[in-house]
């Protein structure tokens, strides 16, 4: 599975300026002195005044030009003050905004932890725009890292780009970033091993909401491993066995019964059992798939029949489809609902 | 609406009047209008650099050529030419 | 699925390196790739200046100073060694 | 809220002078802080060009220029001299 970084420190990305616009006709423009980025220019700027920062570098595409202009300046454009760009360090690798994976698809999500790279992940930053990764704290591992179209597959390759100018211009923060290039080879799904950073992933994704979490629209809210908040919905654990196949049993989730049921969302993962505290301790896997339903807003109530037919069909299919068991461990209600 | 005229004269500016910094085929080049100039202003004790060379020692050593050059034309004989023709000098005169 | 055309692109991209303006340290850097140019094009009565001097005048007396040294070499010899030496002639002759 | 401390930051970072292109009258004007280059690097394979000028290539005349200046101040007498001395030492020693 890939990660791709989504965030970018293009000159021509209006989400990069502080009034939220590029810099219009005959701008001051002004980048933080001491703050190190790589910003690729893609189309015509007219300019009176670029102050660059102390450290950095401006990328001209094809089409980039820099002008200074004469006669011509939009009159709006002194309002305001200077075009500002805006901290190119506001973006960390915790943050699960900033990831995009092939699990997109309408009807499957992610829990927060496994929105940013997983252990076995390949994790890709484009090319085709400029970008700045704050790496936090600690030491991260993933399968692969492709950064400016090399894919860093040995660690001391990657340590070398980290440490070189164009890496500094891209990666800050005193965090270790690593690669171990083993792909997950295991058909029932690898645990994403993010656990520990939870804490920075939540950090992260609650700090526009002041690190509170939204109140939940049901009775009975419950917290799947690897979310930041709680969701209404279900939470049903699977045993599984040798013939389990994770990428299997998602698709038919999907294909199956996904669609009869608008406003469910489904993610589906391998999560460690033992950091389950009321889990009865004793013999048998020490990992189980977690399949998290999750109500949207409004809430359908959709989750207490698709729990009903998952369930039906591990009875009928569980062999075939390497389920030992299944259990329900959230079911949530509606706040005054009616079931 | 107003836009479209201020467009237009932008438009026109840029072809020809304005200084710029553009790319064609990857080789950066920096043009300007007729008369405006292109100025390259290092701080006192800043230089410019082409690769590894100090583009103002450069031009100082063009001055200095210059100024060699204005010498040697001034025809200052070389020295042992002088020193021959005296010497020839006073062995004609004790003939 | 997204995935795939833009590393494509990726790819090409990095191939043809891209002038870029750097700062290192507050030094200003242009640079192009391996075998882009850094071209200044001033119009007709623009000037490239490097603090006060004007680059085109530089490289014109780097010019005049090489066809001043051609002159120089071609032994033009100054003239008041040959006056000697006419001199010299002379006074022999007289003996 | 956000301004604030940008600004601030700002403020105390300006005592490390940023690199500027500026706008003049229409000029295009590259500063650095008082410490701080300006320099052109381009690639291995590349110019930098003035019109159509290579600067390097200009560079490298003037260096030539100082080296021919040298050779020509070590007063290599031109050939018609030393012959015509050559020749005077000779009457004389014939008298």
């Amino acid at each position: 599975a890939y990660k791709l970084w989504v965030p970018n420190t293009d000159f021509d990305d209006d989400a990069n300026w502080s009034q939220n616009r590029t810099p219009c006709a005959g701008a001051t423009v002004e980048f933080p002195a001491n703050k190190m980025v790589s910003v690729l220019v893609r189309g015509g700027h007219s300019v009176s005044d670029l102050l660059l920062p102390l450290d950095g570098e401006l990328i001209l595409d094809s089409g980039a030009a820099f002008s200074a202009s004469v006669a011509t300046w939009d009159p709006d454009c002194s309002v305001g003050g200077p075009a500002l760009f805006r901290d190119p360090d506001r973006f960390s690798w915790y943050d699960p905004r900033l990831w995009r994976s092939q699990e997109t698809t309408r009807g499957l999500f992610s829990v927060d932890a496994e929105r940013v790279p997983c252990r076995h992940d390949d994790v890709v930053f484009p090319a085709t725009a400029s970008f700045r990764v704050g790496l936090g704290r600690g030491a991260r591992t993933v399968r692969s890292v492709s950064v400016l179209g090399r894919t860093f597959l040995r660690d001391d390759d990657l340590a070398a780009f980290l440490a070189s100018r164009a890496g500094r211009l891209r990666f800050h923060g005193p965090g270790v970033l690593r690669v171990v290039p083993e792909a997950c080879a295991d058909p029932s799904g690898c645990v994403c091993d993010n656990d520990e950073v939870l804490p920075w992933v939540c950090a992260a994704l609650l700090q526009p909401l002041d690190g509170r979490c939204p109140p939940a629209a049901c009775s009975n809210a419950f917290r799947p491993e690897g979310q930041c908040c709680d969701l209404c919905g279900a939470i049903v654990s699977l045993t599984h066995g040798a013939a389990f196949d994770l990428e299997k049993y998602r698709e038919r989730l999907l294909g199956t019964f996904l669609l009869q049921y608008q406003g469910l969302q489904v993610a589906v993962s391998k999560v460690r059992r033992a950091s389950r505290v009321w889990e009865a301790a004793g013999p048998g896997p020490d990992t189980e798939i977690q399949v998290v339903l999750a109500e949207g807003r409004p809430l359908a109530g959709g989750a207490p029949r698709l729990v009903q037919d998952i369930l039906a069909d591990i009875a009928e299919h569980g062999e075939t489809l390497g389920v030992v068991s299944a259990t329900v461990r959230e079911l949530s209600s509606p706040v005054g609902g009616g079931f | 609406e107003t836009g479209g005229p201020e467009l237009q004269r932008h438009k026109r500016n840029t072809d020809v009047q304005q200084p710029r910094i553009a790319t064609e085929s990857g080789n950066l080049v920096f043009l300007t209008g007729s008369a405006q100039n292109i100025e390259f202003r290092p701080g006192s004790l800043g230089k410019i650099k082409l690769n590894d060379e100090d583009l103002s020692e450069c031009l100082h050593q063009i001055q200095r050529n210059k100024d060699d050059i204005i010498d040697l034309k001034k025809g200052t004989v070389p020295q042992n030419i002088s020193s021959q023709i005296l010497q020839l000098n006073a062995k004609l005169v004790d003939l």
